[in-house]
């Protein structure tokens, strides 16, 4: 009876995250229309329906009942492993109490490696790499630079942060056991304003380089406050390429942040990607000062519409047992979805922010990124504890 | 003789409105049957508890607290808790009465806070509350064995563990269970304003030092208030984890008792069933709203503000002024005035809404450029025209308001000389 | 060792100075007037994004004198359209008023501004190290910082604190018909004294938006810590939150930079401490995490046990 | 040991000011005691000393021979004592039988039950009845407080004092801002409702000081100058330099 | 034209919500003059007050020095020249006694014909508790401060609401001189009183309200004579 597939975006859209909310469901708007114009799939539309979750876990919980009403039967959403997890544990029931209205979880953002480890659910597919797998590509591309010598490790204070701080130093124990941990501070979320304190530790410890998987104010925050104090290391981050922090960061960040993704937009110089070239001009032309940063988000779609065609339906449970162990070619590689665990397997690159980039600046900072390294698909694999419950029928 | 049948009489009367309270409360699923509106249903239950434990502090005794969510939130982990625990089988309590847990849990920090912040009163009061609900957040992420960290506790509600026999799986059996708790608890929290307790906090409320001179020290009656106030908000929280089998350190955050401080005021603190207006509408709007714009919040704190500038005994308030008119039969004569009034508030609204939205469009849209749905027409938000149109039935619509008011004012004023000719004859 | 408490100190009195430069805005509100502005932190925000607008078609100091004079002009809208007419319902109306300001407030930045941060910048002339100790920058724009902070407290010291307008307030928040039977304009005051504080909150604003970020989140991540303030240096006195910035600046930073917990005091002086149970669990917490609850915690104690708080002249 | 109310040696000082500057006073059981005094002479705070609003700097007060110095207000009143205010101090938003309704609670024993209905107590209701009717107040039974005249505040004030079935009464300037009528009615309500009761109370009205009192102290300076018969007040010499003046 | 009266006021009418408390009063004062409203509790006379002052909203025609003031917010009132001084004392309780008293000052560093030294040397009492908060002071003390305080403003007319409410005797005839004092010095009193005894002992003229109108008007000797209308309007 649907004549379109309903996809429900749960994400903050008011309140303090809601830009990187917006960003997001532009992401998805945009793509669901590349698909229509190809004429969709199985013949139908795809429709993507925004819910403002405003990041709360219970109003996510909330949404999916209401989005179960309205026939949707696919979710995605990103910010915020916590609201991952409550999603992972929703759907779950959802499902258990429902079984004739089924839902999967497309997660294309929140990266605590629990929800494909001790969480992990037949339900629930993850298109981003998790942060023990970010941390992998990190440590790999570190234990490479001879003249590291003495790392600082400061991550926000919670579970994200913590796990960081926990994967890094095994991490780099085994892989450069001669590398020096001078500091490892956790600091309160999204509370500090003043990242000096912080700063002053890490210049007295004597570091050259920090690993950091802030995000958002924090992150900016805190380069900035180095910057300030005339700090000389390198950071190595997550999301200094998340919206709006290549500006907040400005000239404070050049030639020194590092972020690790699956994608940057001067790739397309690097590698052979005219469709991808398309889509990051047509998406920045449309919405002006937004740049088109997930990857994934387009790596999620492919993926769907490649497991609803091979199913032959839309149906939840036929197009997850699609999606299971699917492989699929990217200009950049192979990427699978790990049958395990239901974790995507993609090739991640290490980049830096600098003023002598290819080609596309950052947010109109007369800053760009430059690819330093690539890790296989395969090299950026870690070991999961999932041991997946499978539904009979 | 007369008076025990009057006070049968208001007996009855009393059984009677709770009666129909509690009838709505069973009815309303057949009507709204769809899983969200059933949710929301009973979210609003939960809030109605919630927010009738809070004007137990703000409204009966005059205690502005900012941080009541401490109860709230701690009853929902604690009951969460006890729901993990049935179903690790180390405990065993019927699912229908770990509200009950909360309860308590809400009721022992009650006592442990409100021995310390009672001591004081008016804004030094509030500002501890303030101080410890931003403790108790923040120390969520130092006991993360008990609040589960950002990702929170979650628990499975079905527990085996029933006295009636529901699974409590579909969320109609959760509605039906809050349901019946916000009826016991709205019911007990209103007899509870009748005992001497509820007595003696109006008189704390209204005159401390007068309430010490015919015996009381007014602290323990503060206490023992805060302390009941914080056993029924421990038991919304309790509802509201069952609920959502979920709960986070927000949960015991400001935000959530700067809500449940929304909630009550816009209802009205003066009248005991103001809150529960309050509740529901500000749970419909949270919903509801939010999904309609991306403007609820502006929409939200625009109706708060102008509640306070023009309604501040709340819509309860709004309600009970009319009270006298309408017992002495003069309610008619004020309709006029307000139907007058309805058209050019509906055009003003509607000004209001078209320019708001215009201006989100702007400033956020996915393509600003692309005509957006207001009042069944497409409108652009890139044209000049759309917004002169919008302004100028802005500015018809609140001239028109003002208009009318003047109406309404010379209305009421002819009403209050004929009830106050007809009251001087009786 | 040594050098670390240097840093803290510079630290911690630049971060007290720019909690100052709130706390003294909505002291004087807040102490004078009675009003428990919850909206001192949007104003402060509405102070940032001015400056950003304003420098971006001028410069930085036109912004300085502009934005600040910009805020305070709403801020005596919001009294002479608001506040004024819920004041006979007492203080608790006032601050539900201020309340859903917020909500207002915070909402039409987003609408005008957008949700992304804004490129806020320092001015290049204050973008230089002024001086270098221990291999550590110390940038000139936090020295303006200071002088600035130091600047205002004089000013509104001598301009308020010691003429005849705060005692007509004083005296207003009593019975101001009777002041106006006595001559004086009450609301009109009342409207300049709103006004010069939110504008203070304004400057606030266009001095720290260019030295964090200036963004919509801002207004609430400093809104409850200012309070903390008022509250502790005590309702209405200027010194105290001048004490109560510094004492809080101070004791945040310390907590950040002294990375220890009490099990590691403890140990110091031969005790160990496993983190088993709930009191080892407890003492082995890094006063680090602790500190974000420090300021509050601060404020509860002081309210328990000295309501007037720090140097307040009243229990509050 | 038989008196009502006994103060020996009391002093108050706030800060380096002396108030009351060594008070002995002694009131027997039933009996109705006066205190005079010009202005600022230290009767309000004598007032708040008894009835436990200050503690004593100095000194002892006895309550039937039980020392009541240094208690809270709410114990020395429900030891049997309670007082008026000289500015009428009510519950201004519930109605004048829910004013003496709040005043009967504690004699009536009911502490901070939240398990009894007030509406249902009916011993209470009966007896907050009475008390409207014998303060002729029971046309106004429902009005809030605030909406009272003054004269109706006044004896609202005195009603709520007495109500709770104290047996020692401090009455603080009752008639102070009444006309002729109300002044009468006013005593008249007095000297009813306080029949078997001890009374002290403070007045500047020398007409009702005279009419009312058994005895009278006379307050200079935070001393008591005098305490007699009100004839031989009205004789004293130094009385009436210091405080009745001329006009008298 | 100068006109003979300080003020004149002519069918004053104002409403309590519903209440129709004030129900047409016509008095005038003359420069210098001393003039008594008597009444029963209730009748309006403090509303009279508080209408002239624009406290309450006045109906009518107020004429203070000439010119209008029916209408005016309070503190334009009061610039005129006219000081209040209510029977509720309105005492600053944030203040001490000190910084009560200035508060009665308009302008700073203006000549004024009253100065702090003139109301201690009134009332040594005051100068005695200067520094003390002003809600601590005793009842009559903060009567005899709020006379001074409206006094420092340098009012043309002063209208006193119950100066001797809570006097001591000795203090009630001390202020009847001080009223006849100020009288000298040319300013017009609107005394407000309860007590016949002073009122008749100082009032140039006397009026007698009575349900909101002046049932009566004359010197204090008329009003002697007139047993009627004390019986009737003053129940003495
Ligand atoms: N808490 C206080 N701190 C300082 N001084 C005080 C305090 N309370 C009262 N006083 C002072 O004590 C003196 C006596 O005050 P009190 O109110 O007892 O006088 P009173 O005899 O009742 O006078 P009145 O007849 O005018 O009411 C006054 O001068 C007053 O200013
Ligand atoms: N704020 C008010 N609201 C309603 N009614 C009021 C108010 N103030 C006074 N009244 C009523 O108006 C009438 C006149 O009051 P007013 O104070 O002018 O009387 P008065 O002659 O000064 O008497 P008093 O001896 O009590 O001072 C009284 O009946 C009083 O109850
Ligand atoms: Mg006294
Ligand atoms: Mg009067």
């Amino acid at each position: 009876a649907d004549d379109t597939i309903k996809i429900g975006y749960i994400d903050p859209l008011s309140g303090p995250f809601a830009n990187v909310g917006d960003a997001g469901l532009k992401h998805f708007k945009y793509l669901a229309e590349r698909i229509n114009a190809d004429g969709g799939i199985l013949g139908k539309d795809v429709e993507i329906i925004g819910y403002d979750n405003k990041s709360s876990a219970q109003e996510s919980l909330q949404i999916l009942r209401e989005a179960a009403d309205e026939g949707v039967h696919y979710v995605t959403q990103g910010n915020g492993s916590h609201v991952g997890g409550a999603l992972v544990d929703g759907v779950e029931k959802h499902n258990r109490r429902n079984p004739d209205n089924r839902m999967v979880f497309l997660n294309y953002a929140a990266v605590d490696p629990a929800l494909t480890g001790e969480k992990c659910s037949f339900w629930h597919f993850r298109f981003d790499a998790n942060s023990a797998m970010k941390l992998q590509a990190i440590t790999d591309y570190v234990a490479e630079q001879e003249d590291i010598k003495k790392v600082f490790l400061i991550n926000m204070d919670y579970s994200h942060g913590q796990a960081i701080s926990r994967i890094a130093k095994e991490m780099l124990k085994e892989k450069r056991p001669d590398i020096e941990i001078v500091g490892d501070v956790l600091h309160p979320v999204g509370k500090v304003k003043d990242f000096s304190p912080y700063v002053s530790q890490i210049q007295s410890s004597g570091a050259d380089t920090v690993i950091s998987g802030n995000w958002g104010n924090d992150l900016s925050l805190l380069v900035k406050a180095g910057s300030q104090a005339g700090l000389d290391t390198d950071w190595y981050t997550y999301y200094a390429g998340g919206l709006g922090t290549p500006t907040a960061l400005g000239k404070a960040g050049a030639g020194h942040v590092k972020m690790v993704t699956e994608w940057q937009e001067n790739l397309v110089e690097d590698y052979d990607a005219p469709e991808l070239r398309e889509i990051l001009e047509e998406f920045e032309q449309r919405y002006d000062g937004i740049e088109f940063y997930y990857l994934r988000i387009k790596t999620e779609m492919d993926m769907l519409q490649k497991a609803m065609e091979e199913a032959g339906s839309t149906e939840p449970l036929a197009v997850a047992q699609a999606l299971e162990g699917m492989t699929m070619e990217t200009p950049f590689g192979t990427v699978t979805m790990r049958e395990q665990d239901h974790q995507l397997l993609q090739p991640l690159f290490i980049s830096t922010f600098s003023e002598d980039y290819p080609k596309y600046d950052s947010e109109g900072t007369g800053i760009g990124w430059v690819m330093d390294a690539k890790l296989e698909a395969a090299d950026t694999a870690v070991d999961s504890v999932c041991e997946m419950k499978r539904p009979s029928s | 003789m007369s008076q025990s049948q009057t006070a049968r009489g208001a007996l009855l009367w009393h059984i009677g409105i709770w009666a129909l309270f509690a009838l709505v409360i069973a009815v309303l699923p057949y009507i709204f049957t769809s899983s969200s509106s059933i949710s929301m249903m009973s979210q609003m239950g939960v809030f109605i508890i919630f927010a009738l434990s809070y004007n137990m502090l703000l409204g009966e005794a005059g205690m502005l607290s900012f941080g009541h969510a401490v109860y709230f939130g701690l009853g929902g982990f604690f009951t969460l808790h006890a729901i993990r625990a049935v179903n690790d089988g180390v405990w065993s309590f019927p699912l229908e009465l770990m509200p009950l847990v909360g309860g308590a849990g809400g009721l022992a920090f009650g006592i442990i806070f409100g021995s310390i912040s009672t001591r004081r009163a008016g804004v030094t009061f509030a500002m501890i509350t303030l101080g410890i609900g931003s403790m108790v957040e923040s120390s969520a992420n130092m006991f993360t064995d008990f609040f589960g960290g950002e990702s929170g506790i979650s628990g499975n509600r079905v527990t085996d563990v029933t006295l009636f026999g529901f699974s409590y799986g579909p969320s109609v059996e959760v509605y039906y269970l809050i349901g019946a708790w916000t009826v016991i608890a709205a019911v007990a929290m209103y007899l509870l304003t009748k005992t001497p307790l509820g007595r003696i906090s109006n008189a704390v409320r209204d005159n401390p030092e007068r309430a010490q001179f015919v015996g009381y020290n007014t602290t323990i009656a503060r206490f023992i208030q805060f302390s009941l106030s914080g056993f029924f908000a421990g038991i919304a929280g309790g509802l509201f984890a069952i609920m959502f089998e979920i709960m986070t350190a927000p949960n015991v955050g400001l935000v959530q008792s700067g809500a449940v401080l929304l909630m009550t005021f816009i209802g009205g603190v003066g009248v005991f069933f103001g809150p529960i207006i309050g509740a529901v509408l500000v749970t419909y709007m949270h919903t509801a709203l939010s999904g309609f714009s991306e403007g609820w919040i502006l929409y939200f704190g625009l109706l708060f503000v102008f509640m306070v500038m023009y309604a501040p005994g709340g819509i309860a308030g709004v309600l009970c002024v009319h009270a006298a008119p309408w017992r002495a039969g003069h309610l008619w004569r004020l309709l006029p005035g307000y139907l007058l009034a309805l058209v050019p508030a509906l055009l003003a609204i509607a000004g209001l809404v078209a320019v708001v939205e215009m201006g989100y469009q702007l400033s956020l849209a996915y393509d600003p450029s692309s005509p957006i749905d207001l009042f069944y027409m497409e409108v652009n938000a890139t044209s000049l025209l759309s917004w002169l149109v919008a302004l100028l039935v802005l500015a018809v619509g609140i001239a028109g308001v003002l208009g009318a008011a003047r109406v309404v004012r010379a209305r009421w004023a002819e009403v209050n000389r004929s009830m106050q000719a007809s009251g001087a004859k009786t | 060792m040594l050098e670390s408490i240097v840093f803290s100190v510079l630290n911690g009195l630049l971060y007290g100075m720019l909690l100052f430069m709130l706390a003294s805005g909505l002291t004087l509100i807040f102490g004078m007037m009675g009003v428990l502005n919850f909206a001192h932190a949007s104003f402060y925000m509405l102070g940032a994004y001015c400056a950003y607008t304003i420098s971006s078609y001028t410069n930085f100091w036109v912004a300085l004198i502009v934005a600040p004079l910009f805020v305070g002009f709403l801020g005596a809208l919001t009294e002479r359209f608001g506040l004024r007419n819920v004041h006979k319902h007492g203080h608790v109306a006032e601050l539900l008023l201020t309340f859903g300001l917020v909500y207002v407030i915070d909402e039409l930045v987003v609408l005008i501004w957008g949700q992304i941060p804004v490129d806020y910048a320092i001015p290049p002339s204050l973008d230089f190290t002024l001086f270098t100790l221990f291999g550590t920058s110390f940038p000139a724009y936090r020295g303006f910082i200071l002088c600035v902070a130091i600047l205002m407290f004089v000013a509104i010291y001598g301009l308020l604190v010691r003429t005849r307008v705060g005692m007509i307030i004083r005296a207003a928040l009593s019975h101001p018909e009777m002041v106006g039977a006595l001559g004086h304009d009450v609301p009109r005051i009342f409207t300049l004294v709103f006004a010069f504080g939110t504008g203070l909150a304004g400057l606030a604003g266009v001095m720290a938006g260019n030295y964090y970020i200036t963004e919509p989140g801002m207004a609430f991540s400093m809104g409850p810590i200012v309070f903390v303030v008022v509250v502790f240096g005590g309702l209405g006195s200027l010194g105290g939150a001048l004490a109560a910035s510094l004492i809080i600046g101070l004791v945040t930073t310390f907590a950040v930079s002294l990375n220890y917990s009490i099990a590691d005091l403890l140990a110091g002086i031969g005790l160990t401490l496993g983190n088993e149970s709930i009191v080892g669990g407890l003492a082995h917490i890094d006063l680090s995490r602790i500190g974000q609850m420090l300021p509050y915690l601060m404020m509860v104690l002081i309210l328990i046990f000295r309501p007037r708080g720090l140097m307040g002249a009243r229990e509050s | 040991m038989s008196d009502a109310l006994r103060l020996a040696g009391v002093h108050k000082r706030f800060g380096e000011t002396p108030i009351i500057r060594g008070v002995d006073l002694a009131v027997a059981p039933g009996e109705r005691h006066a205190i005079i005094g010009p202005n600022g002479a230290g009767k309000s705070t004598l007032f708040n000393l008894i009835s436990g609003r200050y503690t004593p700097s100095e000194g002892e007060i006895a309550l039937h021979g039980k020392r009541i110095s240094g208690l809270a207000p709410h114990q020395i009143n429900r030891r049997g004592l309670s007082r008026s205010f000289q500015i009428t101090n009510l519950f201004q938003n519930m109605t004048v039988f829910e004013n003496l309704r709040c005043s009967l609670l504690w004699a009536h024993g009911y502490k901070y039950s939240f398990w009894h209905l007030v509406g249902r107590q009916a011993a209470l209701n009966e007896a907050a009845e009475q008390w409207l009717e014998r303060l002729g107040l029971t046309a106004r039974r429902d009005v809030l407080a605030s909406l009272l005249t003054y004269a109706e505040q006044r004896t609202l004030e005195i009603g709520t004092t007495i109500a709770g079935g104290a047996d020692v009464i401090l009455l603080d300037e009752p008639t102070a801002g009444m006309g002729l009528a109300e002044r009468d009615h006013t005593m008249a309500m007095i000297s009813e409702v306080t029949r078997d009761k001890t009374l002290l109370m403070v007045e500047h009205d020398m007409g009702v000081v005279f009419e009312l009192a058994d005895r009278i102290s006379v307050l200079v300076y935070g001393q008591i100058i005098a305490s007699d018969t009100p004839e031989a007040i009205r004789a004293n010499a130094a009385v009436q330099e210091a405080y009745l003046g001329e006009a008298h | 034209m100068v006109n003979a009266n300080m003020l004149e006021v002519k069918d004053l009418h104002a409403y309590y919500g519903k209440s129709h408390v004030l129900q047409g009063v016509d008095f005038n004062v003359g420069r210098g003059e001393i003039v008594s409203l008597l009444g029963r509790n209730g009748v309006g006379r403090s509303t009279t007050c508080k209408a002239i002052m624009g406290l309450v909203a006045p109906h009518g025609t107020i004429h203070f020095d000439g010119e209008s003031v029916a209408g005016l917010k309070s503190h334009q009132v009061a610039r005129r020249g006219i000081g209040y001084v209510p029977e509720d004392r309105l005492i600053f309780s944030g203040l001490t006694t000190k910084e009560n008293l200035e508060m009665g000052v308009k302008k700073v560093g203006a000549q004024a014909r009253w100065t702090l030294d003139d109301a201690y040397r009134l009332f040594p009492r005051l100068a005695e508790r200067a520094d003390v908060k002003a809600n601590l002071l005793s009842g009559g003390e903060q009567q005899m401060l709020t006379m001074c305080r409206t006094l420092m403003g340098d009012p043309k007319l002063i209208m006193i609401d119950e100066p001797t409410e809570g006097l001591a005797p000795q203090i009630v005839s001390q202020v009847g001189d001080f009223l006849l004092k100020i009288a000298e010095q040319g300013i017009s009193v609107l005394l407000v009183e309860q007590r016949l005894s002073i009122a008749m002992r100082v009032s140039h003229r006397v009026h007698v309200m009575g349900h909101g109108r002046i049932v009566f008007e004359g010197t204090p000797a008329d009003l002697e004579a007139d047993d009627a209308v004390r019986r009737e309007w003053l129940e003495v």
